[in-house]
């Protein structure tokens, strides 16, 4: 270890703190300075935008916000750009969420979409029902019975007294779901919702996700699929407003070539310092 | 205790008869296999180079005089369908291990995110020592629990640099943390064994350690150790059914070409 | 009989849960047992996170006792934050139902918690970025497969990738579509065997390393 | 969020800064007295947060069920306090009884679940081929996903030896399985990258150098 390295060898062993803090510093840069690369649709995002775009005034869509604080910049993007897509086809929204920060997500969500919700009237228009904890079961007994999950909305009001809540109860009432997540709860609504009612479904959640459900949105169980902060920014070209997503693209094209650079560099002084030894 | 409301011609659920069948044909077979170990057929295993790798390990962090440290991840609660069995996996593992370092005197710390857990990992270490007869080194001081994922991420981490642990076994059901501890230990030159059935984490794990248990090895590994005819019995019992699954597969495959779905049907029943 | 009491009724419990589990899922009926062990499931694992706290305020109070070098100083802080945690979320629970009325306890956890909550989600950015300059090279040929799949992909989901060569977005959606396919499915297949025969010794009572027994004694 | 114009979220948002600097100092420079603060506030802060959740959710679950006249439900609340007798040596089994019916109900679930998902399905999604119409790309797909699929489990036979036409069949499975594992861990750059730039942004936002 200790004999003097050749520069293919050091290659090969660059210290780690190198990386992460040309990737920190890197990962800046377009905040600052955003480059712009062009950005072109998937066939899934554009599915998902075209159906979104059939939705009539009036139609109840269940906005299910299956993420954590933590997957804001992965998951937020695509949520906020269906939510303001939703709002101006005229379509009323649940809104709810398994993780029990969820009323910050919430608040987030209104505070992206604020142009649009402000035309909107709560109760009338949207309704946050919250927090909801059980997994599938739940998510069965939701297909089921609303008010046996939910009571009353986030806020302690009986479903009743909420006008728009009326005639809302169960599956069938709803035109579609969207449910962005960074675990398994699309499948949950997959097999709760999609089969059973044939609810219309989407999943706008984690990049990871999109291998995961592809073979379903393949199949024509989902609807569309927007894949991570990729589907955002797809999504924010669509709706003609680049927002979040657009921007953090730039950071993941960069932080993707620097990636590839490692890895180059990696192999170079691998095979280089390899031939060498012999 | 249960009752039946409805009486109806068929007993099993649409859909599902074919997983019963399946079920059912496993267990069998399992049992078949197992019944003939026991007689004393032999039947022979692969290796498996993680497991015969642990000594080495173990050794490792005796000659450098440095612990050794073990944690199945965050996985979830015993009840958990998914994660339960791979903690209990590990756990099993555990036990393994536990009487490697009994035997050389290396320090153990076991990092155990999951309550339910705890009484299994406790007694599973007071066994080893005991069946090593060093009863009077275990303690259950350990045995370090961490509540949720990211500040028992941060705990692991903290660990690595004060104690420069010098093998990790990351063994059971992983999530986010695998990528993370995984390099964090390399990067303190350990010696690394992984093994996970959470497929979202195998590729962090294979890269970053020495030797992995990838899904079903994880729960057979103790086959490769004990020779236990149970264990090695249920191993032939799994490959026979690998091989009958294979073999309907070409079937359904060649069939495919000729667009006749017979068996697509059968499988869904 | 204590040995029984010890031993045999323990997994004679677990064998008749986990029957009671099969009927349910094969069965025709309506078996609420089923529904009323995995309830009696949570319980028992939310009561269980209590067992845990006591053990890890255990560990920080030996800190404490033995001075433990660099690191007892925390050990005291740890325990006022979570006595400080524990009594606002108690106080705003009892008061309206919701920790988060007591404005320490809210402040607490939106502030401090759920930054450091991204904050570790993302440090994966990091490691997964030195683990790839570590793990992608072209060793043999097992490793040039992983490193050319990774790359494909990678460049894929970076717009930049189709700027550099139109051909890379093809192949790269071709590994995430199909190519990661069989194996992703083979892990699938094999991990429910695995479950299957591990789950069968433990119905058995033939499975007892989890619970501390060593196989053949 | 929006830049907090409160005290005490102005306090906050600065703290959250700190922490996160504490934390990542750890992997840009190396373990100091900074990352382990964060780490031990961390610890306490969770530890207080999860003790509630589980508090709540006992009361939620159990508690308020049994006073509404489901009494039964006495007998899991019990079993629950089962599992602290692991701190009493002598009576330490006694915590085995509630671990029964979690590991029973674990694998209860877990082998029912794992049958349709993971094994039926997964053999009908690999012998069903392309649509009708479908052109030689698709029926390739279909050929390349059967015979991966095939050699890959193979790969998993531990209790024969790989020799002659197994020996091929789970050297070209062990490639497949390689070129799975590469293309999700490729697929999960994205979103980690998304998350650390997410970080990045908080990093400048603090600092109001660019827009919350």
């Amino acid at each position: 270890m200790s004999e003097e390295l050749t520069f293919w060898e050091k290659l090969a062993r660059i210290d780690r703190r190198v990386f992460y803090w040309i990737l920190f510093i890197g990962l800046m840069v377009p905040f600052i300075r955003p480059l712009g690369l062009a950005i072109t649709v998937s066939p899934s995002t554009r599915d998902l935008y075209e159906e979104l775009r059939r939705v009539q005034p009036g139609d109840v869509c269940l906005i299910n916000i299956a993420f954590g604080v933590s997957a804001w910049p992965e998951c937020m993007p695509a949520t906020a750009a269906c939510t303001k897509l939703l709002i101006r086809q005229g379509a009323k929204l649940i809104i709810i969420g398994p993780y029990y920060d969820v009323d910050l997500s919430y608040e987030e969500l209104k505070r992206r979409c604020a142009e649009d919700f402000a035309k909107l009237k709560y109760g009338e228009d949207y309704v946050y029902l919250g927090f909801y904890a059980g997994g599938e079961a739940v998510v069965a007994q939701l297909a089921s019975d609303f008010r046996s999950v939910f009571p009353t909305d986030a806020y302690g009001t009986p479903l009743d007294e909420l006008p728009m809540m009326k005639n809302i109860n169960k599956a069938t009432d709803i035109r579609l779901v969207l449910s962005s997540d960074t675990g398994d709860w699309c499948s949950y609504y997959i097999r709760q919702w999609r089969i059973p009612y044939g609810v219309p479904l989407a999943e706008i959640g984690i990049a990871m996700l999109g291998s995961e459900y592809m073979p379903h949105y393949r199949a024509g169980i989902l609807f569309g699929m927007s894949v991570g902060v990729r589907g955002g920014a797809e999504l924010e070209k669509l709706i003609g407003e680049p927002a979040d997503a657009t921007i953090r693209m730039d950071a993941i094209n960069i932080s993707h070539i620097l990636v590839i650079i490692a890895v180059l560099l990696g192999n170079i002084g691998y095979f280089a310092s390899r031939g060498k030894r012999r | 205790m249960v009752k039946r409301e409805e009486e109806n011609m068929a007993i099993i659920v649409e859909g599902r008869g074919m997983a019963l069948v399946i079920l059912v044909l496993s267990y069998i077979l399992f049992y078949v296999f197992m019944y003939l170990g026991r007689k004393g057929r032999e039947i022979p295993v692969r290796t498996l180079p993680p497991m015969a790798a642990i000594p080495e390990g173990i050794g490792r962090a005796a000659e450098m005089g440095r612990p050794v440290m073990f944690t199945p991840g965050i996985a979830g609660d015993l009840n958990d369908p998914t994660q339960g069995p791979q903690v209990l996996a590990a756990i099993s593992i555990l036990g393994y291990i536990a009487r490697e370092c009994a035997k050389t005197g290396v320090k153990l710390d076991v990092f155990m995110p999951i309550p339910t857990a705890l009484p299994l990992t406790e007694e599973t270490l007071r066994t080893a020592y005991m069946a090593e007869g060093k009863p009077e080194e275990f303690s259950p001081d350990m045995i370090h629990f961490i509540a949720e994922q990211s500040p028992y991420l941060t705990a692991v981490l903290g660990y690595f640099q004060r104690e420069r642990p010098a093998t990790n076994f990351l063994i059971g059901g992983f999530y986010y943390e695998s990528v993370v501890m995984g390099e964090a230990g390399n990067a303190i030159g350990a010696f690394q064994i992984g093994g996970t059935a959470n497929i979202h984490q195998m590729p962090f794990l294979v890269a970053t350690c020495d030797y992995m248990l990838l899904a079903e090895e994880l729960y057979a590994a103790g086959a490769s150790i004990s020779k236990d005819p149970d264990i090695l019995g249920c191993l032939r019992g799994e490959d026979i059914m690998k091989f009958i699954l294979v073999a309907l597969m070409i079937i359904g495959f060649l069939l495919g070409f000729a667009r006749v779905d017979i068996l697509v049907k059968a499988l869904g029943w | 009989m204590s040995e029984v009491l010890r031993r045999e009724v323990v997994y004679l419990i677990t064998a008749i849960t986990t029957i009671i589990m099969f009927v349910e899922f094969f069965f025709i009926g309506t078996w609420s047992a089923a529904e009323e062990l995995r309830t009696w499931a949570i319980i028992i694992a939310n009561i269980a996170l209590g067992l845990g706290a006591v053990r890890l305020l255990a560990e920080h109070v030996r800190n404490i006792q033995r001075r433990r070098a660099g690191v007892w100083p925390f050990s005291i802080w740890l325990i006022i934050l979570f006595v400080v945690m524990f009594l606002s979320g108690l106080t705003g629970y009892a008061a309206k139902h919701d920790p988060s009325s007591n404005p320490v306890y809210n402040w607490l956890f939106k502030w401090p918690y759920t930054s450091l909550g991204q904050t570790l989600y993302a440090i994966t950015g990091f490691y997964i970025f030195s683990a790839a300059y570590r793990a992608f090279r072209a060793r043999n040929i097992d490793a040039a497969l992983l490193l050319i799949a990774g790359c494909f992909v990678i460049l894929t989901n970076a717009t930049v990738g189709e700027v550099i060569w139109s051909g890379i977005p093809v192949i790269g959606r071709w590994f995430l579509d199909y190519g990661q396919v069989p194996g992703m499915r083979c892990f699938l297949i094999v991990a429910a065997f695995g479950m299957l025969a591990y789950g069968f010794r433990a119905l058995l009572g033939r499975e007892r390393g989890f619970y501390g027994e060593v196989a053949g004694e | 969020m929006p830049y907090p114009t409160d005290p005490a979220g102005i306090a906050g948002l600065w703290v959250a800064w700190l922490l996160m600097l504490m934390i990542y100092s750890y992997p840009l420079y190396k373990e100091n007295l900074a990352f382990r603060f964060a780490e031990h506030t961390y610890i306490g802060i969770t530890l207080g947060v999860s003790l509630i959740v589980a508090m709540s959710n006992v009361i939620r679950i159990a508690i308020v069920p049994m006073l509404q006249g489901k009494y039964h439900y006495i007998i899991p609340i019990i079993l629950g306090f089962m599992m602290y007798s692991l701190l009493v040596p002598r009576y330490r089994w006694v915590s085995r009884y509630p671990i029964a019916i979690l590991v029973g109900a674990g694998f209860g679930l877990g082998m029912r679940g794992v049958l349709i998902p993971n094994i039926t399905q997964q053999v009908i999604s690999t012998i069903t081929p392309p649509a009708t119409g479908a052109g030689a790309v698709d029926w390739w797909n279909y050929i390349y996903i059967a015979i991966g699929t095939i050699c890959a489990v193979m790969y998993f036979v531990l209790t024969w030896e790989h020799r002659g036409g197994l020996g091929y069949a789970t050297r070209l499975g062990r490639w497949i399985i390689m070129i799975g594992l590469g293309a999700y861990f490729g697929n999960t750059v994205l979103f980690r990258m998304a998350m650390l730039s997410g970080r990045a942004q908080f990093f400048l936002q603090v600092l109001k150098i660019v827009p919350m």
